[in-house]
C-alpha cells in the first residue's frame, strides 16, 4: 500500500473507532479489503474493533452514498409500520466521502433521502481510483494474482511475472476528468486536500461522439449496449437510483421489455442515464461495476455537459441551490423549439 | 425475389406521427385549425395531455418503440401555462432529452417540440406540415422500433 | 475411446473445416478490459485461449435469452388468433470450441432440472462442445472444491489437452467422432495415449481428484441450521442486489416468462431472471416472501449449495469463479462454502 | 452438419410450456365487490379434453396470449365433466385482463399442475374437516364436490367457511344446498354482524374452536390467508390435532409451473411441483418463504 493510502487508512480506522466507541455514530460505512486483487468490499463497522478492518486504497470504486439510506434505517430503533417515530434524534452513521461521493450525499439531502444531521462525514481528497478494467487491459486480460500499490505506480503480478504500470495511466476516466476531488461537505478531514483541478478536456469522450454522424452515433450506442446482460448492476450501484419501483420493473404500463432485445436495452440505458440528468456527479460507479465493460459514463457525461452548458449547474456542489431539473428560468435556452 | 415488386415498396409509406398536445393551448390550437379549415397533413395522431409538463421521456420513447415515425410534443408558450410553470420545467427536460436522443443516434427531426397557443390555428397547421415533411424526408423510423421475429 | 494427436495447424484446420457447415463459437478477445468472450468464428478470426474462463458462460448458447417458447397471431380476424404454438426448431449443429471443463460440467448440471425441458434438450442435442482442459488454475478458479477437475471431461464431446507442443484430442461421444471426421486431419495417438495423458497430468501437478467436493457433507447438514446461520447478514450486507453473479453464473438457470405483442404478432419468451431481484418473488398482492436482501442472498447460496444437492445430488456450482471476479462488492462464494461447512 | 446424428427420443418430448386452447364458456361474478369471478372454461380440442384429468387441490396456468400466465387453483371437481372452473381474484396484469374478457373469448390452459389433496389415498376412510377463509375456498370446493360424489369413501365431513361479509362468500348457492344435506356439517360464518344475516358471526379460528372437530381418524384441509391459518391451529392443537393431520395449500409467485424456473421455491421444495398441497408437518420444516 502506498504511504498516502496507509496514512489515510490509519486515520479512518482511528476516527471511525473513536466515533463508534463514543457512540457518536452507531455504524461506520467504509471499505474493507477484498478477497481478490483489485477488489474492495463496502463494509459497515458497528464496533470499534470492526473499524480496524477498514481500508483505503485505489480500488474503492463503489459509491458508499448508495448504501446510506439502508444503513441509516438499520440503526434506527425497530418499530412497526403504524408506530410513531421515536422521540429524540435518531442515531447517526459515519461514512467516508471523496468529492463525488460527498456531492451525491448533497443530492440525496436535497431529495430527502438522507439528512445531514444524521451523517458524520470523513472527507478524503481523492487522488482518483484505479480502473481494474484498464489494469486488466494492460496485461492483455490475463489472470492477475496480486497487485502492489506504490505512490505513483502499480506492480501487477501475472503469470509469475511482475509488470510495473503508472498509476495515472490506469486511473478511471471519471477520475481523470474530475474537477472536484475534495469533498464539498465533511465533518473531519482525512489526509490532505487534493485541491481544485482545472481540466481542459473534461468532455473529451463526449466531444468525440458528438462529432460523429447520427448513423455513426447509433452504431456506437448499439455496439456498446449489445454487451448488456440486463443485470442492473449499473442501476443498483447508483446512489441516485432509489425509486421503490424502477421504470424497468413497472408492469402497468410496461415501458421496457426485460430481455436483451436491442430496443429494450437501448430504452433502458437511455432512460437510466436520463433520470440521472442534473444529479449525476460522475462518480463512475456504474461503469466500474458493469461486468460487461460498457462505457456507461459517456451517456451520463453528455447530460452533465448539457446541464452545465445550458443551466450552469453542476450536481451536488451547493446544498442550497435547487436541482437543475426541479427549477427553471424564464429565459432558458429553447433553440430546439420549432416555431409553428 | 429482386425482380418481383415487393409489396412493401408498392404501398406508399406515409409517416405516422404521435402528437402529445397540452389540452389548454396546443390542443385548442389544433381544434382551431380544424374549425378554421386550415389544411394540414393527416399524419398525426393526437394524444391530449393536461400539460406539456406531463410528457415524460418514457412516453416519447414508448411512441418510438411502438413504431411511430415521429413524435411531436407541444404545449403553451412560456408564460402562458395554465399551471403557471409546467412548460418551464418541461422545457428543461425536453432540451436535455432532445440532445440526448440525438447523442445516441436518433435522427434530428424524429422527436420535435413546439409551443402553440389556443389562438394559433394556422401556426398549428404549419407546424404539422413542417414536422410531417421533416419526418417524411427521414424515411420510416427504424431505430428504437421494437420488432419481433 | 479414440485419442487423436494434433499439431496446432491441425486444430486450425478442424475449426476451418467445421466453419464450412456449422456456426462455430469460441473465445476471442474483446471489449473494455481486454476480457475475452464468445464470438462466432469466421475464416481468419481464430480463438485466443487464455487461462481461465471467458466472460460469459456457455449458458448463453444452451439457455439463450430471449428464447421464444411460443408464437401466436394477435390478429382477431385470424381463426387461430391467440393459440400458442412452439416455433419450429431447426436441426442445425452449433459447435462451441474452447470450452473449459467447468463450463462443460455446468451443462450436465443444468440438464438435471431441465431434464424435461424441450427447449434445453433441443439445444443440447444440437450443440457440440469441444473443450480445452486447463493447464493452470486462475486465482478465482476453484473447480476442485465443487466436484470438478481442471482436466475433467464431463459434458464434452471432444476434450483437447496440450502435451508439450502438440495436442491430444479425446473423442468422447458419437458427436465428437463426427466432428473429428469432419475435421479431416489428425493421427491416431496410439494405444498408450491415455496413460501418457494421465501421466502428463500427474506430472503437471494438476489436481487429479475432487476430494474437496462439499456435496456429500452439505447434503447431510441440517437444512434449517444452515438457513438460520448467523453469517448471512454479514455476507449479504454489501450486496447491491444486481444480477451480475446470477447472469454470469453457468449454473444459475432461473428464468422469467413474458409475452410480447407487436401489432398482429405475438410471442411468449423466456429470459434470464435472478433471485437477487426483489421482483422475483413478489406476489400480485404486494406480499414478498423474500423481501429482504438477506433472504435473497441466502436463497442464492442455499439453492446452489443445499437445495440443489438435496434434490439432485451435486452442488450447483462448478467453481468457474466468474461471480467472484465480477461481483461489484466482492461477495466471494468460497467464503460462503467455508462458512457453511463449518456449521 | 445439419443432419441428425442419431434418432432422438427428445424430438417427441412433451412440451409442457404450451397451453391448450380453450374458451370461456360462462362467467359468474361471485362477490359483491366484483373482484372475484368464476370462469367456466371449455377446452377447444377433443384430445385435450380426453387427456385432462386432475386431482382436487391441483392448479393450472391460465394463459392470456399477450398478457401472460397466472397460476389458479382448479375450483371444479374432476367429477364435473366437460367444464373446468377457475375462481379468480382481480389483482395483477393478467387477472385484470381476464376480468375484462367476455364469454366466448379464447384463452389458454396449461395443466393440471402440482400435487392435489390425497383424496384417493391418505384421506380415504377419514373424517374430513375443511376450513376455509375468503377466496381460498376454491380448491376446497373442488375437494368437497369430489368427496360428495364419492361420499362412501369418507367418514364425517365438516366444513367451516368464513368471509368478511355475506356478499364476500363464494359459491353462495351451493353453500345453501350443502347446508341442506344431512351427510355434511356446514358452518358458514362472517366476520361481523350484517343486516339480513342470521348465520354464524365470528372469525374462522373462533368458529373452529367452537365446532371442535374430533381429531380421531381425521384430516383437516385448511386454506386461507396466513393469519387465519396461524390462529386456527392453536384451538385445533388444544383438542389433540397434530401437524401431520393438517393439509395446507401454499402460494408463491410462479412462472413455469413445472419446478424449473426457480420462482416459487420454499427452501428445497417448489410450490408448483412439490405442492401446492403440503402437510403442516412438511411446512414446519421449511423456511417461511411463502
Amino acid at each position: 500500500m502506498s504511504d498516502t493510502n496507509s496514512t489515510i487508512t490509519l486515520e479512518i480506522r482511528a476516527r471511525a473507532g473513536e466515533l463508534l466507541a463514543s457512540g457518536e455514530v452507531k455504524a461506520f460505512l467504509g471499505f474493507a479489503e477484498g478477497s481478490i486483487p483489485m477488489a474492495t468490499r463496502p463494509f459497515i463497522a458497528r464496533t470499534p474493533e470492526q473499524a480496524e478492518k477498514l481500508v483505503w486504497n485505489s480500488f474503492c470504486v463503489i459509491n458508499p452514498a448508495g448504501f446510506l439510506p439502508e444503513v441509516l434505517k438499520s440503526v434506527e430503533p425497530s418499530r412497526g409500520p403504524k408506530d410513531p417515530p421515536p422521540e429524540g434524534p435518531l442515531p447517526r452513521v459515519g461514512v467516508v466521502a471523496t468529492g463525488c461521493w460527498s456531492r451525491n450525499m448533497v443530492v440525496q439531502m436535497k431529495e430527502n433521502q438522507v439528512s445531514r444531521d444524521r451523517l458524520v462525514i470523513l472527507g478524503i481528497g481523492s487522488r482518483g481510483m484505479v480502473s481494474n478494467k484498464k489494469v486488466q487491459a494492460m496485461v492483455g486480460g490475463r489472470d492477475i494474482t496480486a497487485i502492489e500499490e506504490g505512490e505513483h505506480s502499480l506492480t501487477v503480478h501475472c503469470d509469475g511475472e511482475k509488470t510495473e504500470i503508472h498509476r495515472w495511466d490506469v486511473i478511471r476516466d471519471n477520475c481523470r476528468t474530475c474537477t472536484h476531488p475534495d469533498p464539498v461537505i465533511f465533518d473531519y478531514q482525512i489526509g490532505d486536500s487534493a485541491g481544485e483541478r482545472h481540466i481542459e478536456d473534461r468532455y473529451v469522450q463526449v466531444d468525440k461522439i458528438e462529432a460523429m454522424s447520427a448513423a455513426q452515433r447509433w452504431q456506437w450506442f448499439q455496439n456498446e449496449i449489445s454487451k448488456c446482460i440486463r443485470c442492473y448492476a449499473c442501476r443498483n450501484a447508483c446512489p441516485l437510483c432509489y425509486c421503490p419501483t424502477c421504470f424497468v420493473d413497472d408492469s402497468r404500463p410496461q415501458w421496457v421489455g426485460k430481455s436483451t432485445d436491442p430496443v429494450d436495452t437501448s430504452i433502458f440505458h437511455i432512460l437510466r442515464a436520463y433520470h440521472c440528468a442534473g444529479r449525476c456527479t460522475d462518480c463512475g460507479a456504474c461503469e466500474s461495476v458493469c461486468p460487461m465493460g460498457i462505457r456507461l459514463r459517456i451517456l451520463t457525461k453528455k447530460l452533465e455537459k448539457d446541464v452545465l452548458e445550458m443551466y450552469g449547474s453542476e450536481a451536488g456542489l451547493d446544498l442550497e441551490a435547487p436541482l437543475p431539473l426541479a427549477t427553471y428560468t424564464m429565459n432558458d435556452p429553447q433553440q430546439f423549439i420549432i416555431k409553428g | 425475389m429482386n425482380n418481383e415488386p415487393s409489396a412493401m415498396n408498392e404501398t406508399k409509406w406515409d409517416p405516422k406521427i404521435i402528437a402529445f398536445l397540452c389540452t389548454w393551448c396546443s390542443y385548442a390550437g389544433a381544434d382551431l385549425a380544424g374549425v378554421s379549415r386550415f389544411q394540414y397533413p393527416p399524419n398525426i395522431r393526437i394524444v391530449k395531455v393536461p400539460c406539456s409538463g406531463r410528457i415524460s421521456a418514457n412516453l416519447i420513447l414508448d411512441a418510438l418503440k411502438s413504431g411511430a415515425d415521429g413524435v411531436l410534443v407541444s404545449g403553451c408558450h412560456p408564460g402562458d401555462c395554465h399551471y403557471i410553470s409546467g412548460n418551464y420545467y418541461a422545457r428543461r427536460r425536453f432540451a436535455l432529452l432532445k440532445n440526448f436522443l440525438e447523442f445516441v443516434g436518433i435522427e434530428p427531426g424524429r422527436v420535435n417540440f413546439s409551443w402553440v397557443s389556443a389562438s394559433e390555428g394556422e401556426q398549428f397547421a404549419g407546424l404539422v406540415s413542417e414536422v410531417t415533411e421533416t419526418v417524411r424526408a427521414l424515411g420510416p423510423a427504424t431505430r428504437l422500433v421494437k420488432k419481433i421475429d | 475411446m479414440k485419442i487423436l494427436k494434433l499439431e496446432k495447424s491441425d486444430l486450425d484446420k478442424w475449426l476451418a473445416e467445421w466453419m464450412k457447415s456449422s456456426p462455430v463459437y469460441a473465445p476471442v478477445q474483446s471489449g473494455f478490459g481486454s476480457f475475452y468472450d464468445w464470438a462466432r468464428l469466421e475464416q481468419g478470426r481464430m480463438p485466443e485461449l487464455l487461462p481461465g474462463v471467458p466472460k460469459s458462460s456457455i449458458k448463453t448458447f444452451l439457455f439463450p435469452q430471449p428464447e421464444t417458447l411460443e408464437e401466436f397471431s394477435a390478429d382477431p380476424a385470424d381463426p387461430s388468433a391467440f393459440i400458442l404454438k412452439a416455433p419450429k426448431t431447426a436441426e442445425q449443429l452449433t459447435i462451441i470450441a474452447g470450452v473449459r471443463p467447468c463450463d462443460a460440467r455446468s451443462v450436465s448440471l443444468n440438464a438435471l432440472p431441465y431434464a424435461k425441458d424441450p427447449y434445453y434438450s433441443n439445444r443440447l442435442r444440437n450443440t457440440a462442445l469441444v473443450g480445452f482442459t486447463c493447464e493452470t488454475q486462475c486465482s478465482t478458479c476453484f473447480c476442485t472444491r465443487t466436484g470438478g477437475l481442471p482436466t475433467g471431461t464431463e459434458g464434452l464431446d471432444i476434450a483437447i489437452t496440450r502435451m508439450d507442443n502438440t495436442f491430444l484430442a479425446e473423442i468422447l461421444t458419437q458427436k465428437g467422432e463426427l466432428l473429428a471426421e469432419a475435421g479431416r486431419t489428425g493421427t491416431d495417438a496410439g494405444g498408450d495415449a491415455l496413460s501418457r495423458l494421465e501421466q502428463s497430468r500427474k506430472n503437471s501437478g494438476s489436481p487429479v481428484s475432487s476430494a474437496d467436493d462439499p456435496a456429500p457433507i452439505l447434503r447431510e447438514k441440517d437444512l434449517m441450521a444452515l438457513y438460520q446461520a448467523p453469517f448471512w447478514q454479514e455476507i449479504a450486507e454489501p450486496c447491491l442486489n444486481c444480477g451480475a453473479c446470477t447472469f454470469l453464473c453457468p449454473t444459475c438457470y432461473c428464468f422469467d416468462i413474458q409475452d410480447e405483442v407487436i401489432r398482429d404478432r405475438g410471442r411468449r419468451i423466456r429470459y434470464w431472471d435472478s433471485c437477487m431481484f426483489p421482483l422475483f418473488t413478489l406476489h400480485a398482492s404486494g406480499h414478498n416472501p423474500r423481501g429482504l436482501k438477506l433472504q435473497r442472498v441466502r436463497n442464492r447460496f442455499m439453492h446452489k449449495l443445499k437445495y440443489f444437492p438435496e434434490r439432485f445430488g451435486p452442488i450447483s456450482c462448478v467453481g468457474c469463479g466468474r461471480c467472484i471476479r465480477e461481483c461489484p462488492v466482492n461477495i466471494d462464494i468460497r467464503e460462503v462454502y467455508t462458512d457453511l461447512l463449518a456449521i | 452438419m445439419t443432419k441428425q446424428t442419431a434418432d432422438n427420443p427428445n424430438n417427441q418430448m412433451v412440451n409442457s410450456y404450451t397451453p391448450f386452447p380453450a374458451r370461456i364458456d360462462d362467467i359468474l361474478v361471485e362477490t359483491e365487490d366484483g373482484n372475484l369471478k368464476t370462469f367456466r372454461i371449455v377446452l377447444e380440442n377433443q384430445k385435450d379434453i380426453s387427456k385432462w384429468n386432475h386431482v382436487p387441490g391441483q392448479f393450472a396456468m391460465l394463459s392470456l396470449a399477450g398478457r401472460g400466465e397466472i397460476p389458479i387453483g382448479i375450483a371444479s371437481s374432476p367429477t364435473e365433466k366437460g367444464r373446468i372452473l377457475f375462481t379468480v381474484n382481480r389483482a395483477g396484469v393478467v387477472t385484470k385482463a381476464l376480468h375484462q374478457m367476455e364469454t366466448g373469448s379464447r384463452i389458454g390452459v396449461r395443466g393440471p399442475l402440482g400435487n392435489g389433496f390425497p383424496v384417493d389415498s391418505d384421506l380415504k376412510g377419514k373424517n374430513i374437516v375443511i376450513i376455509a377463509g375468503g377466496f381460498a375456498f376454491t380448491t376446497l370446493r373442488a375437494t368437497l364436490v369430489y368427496m360428495l360424489a364419492n361420499r362412501d369413501n369418507y367418514g364425517k365431513i365438516t366444513v367451516i367457511y368464513g368471509a368478511r361479509t355475506p356478499g364476500m362468500l363464494l359459491y353462495r348457492d351451493e353453500l345453501k344446498e350443502w347446508a341442506g344435506r344431512n351427510d355434511l356439517e356446514v358452518h358458514v360464518t362472517i366476520d361481523s354482524e350484517a343486516p339480513g344475516w342470521d348465520g354464524l358471526v365470528g372469525f374462522v379460528p373462533t368458529i373452529a374452536g367452537e365446532v371442535a372437530p374430533s381429531p380421531e381418524n381425521a384430516a383437516a384441509l385448511i386454506c386461507g390467508p396466513p393469519i387465519m391459518i396461524k390462529f386456527t391451529m392453536p384451538p385445533l392443537e388444544k383438542i389433540g390435532w397434530t401437524d401431520d393431520q393438517v393439509y395446507l395449500s401454499l402460494e408463491n409467485r410462479m412462472k413455469c409451473g413445472l419446478g424449473v424456473c426457480g420462482h416459487c421455491n420454499v427452501g428445497p421444495v417448489y410450490v408448483c411441483k412439490d405442492g401446492p398441497v403440503f402437510t403442516r408437518e412438511q411446512v414446519q420444516r421449511l423456511p417461511v418463504e411463502f
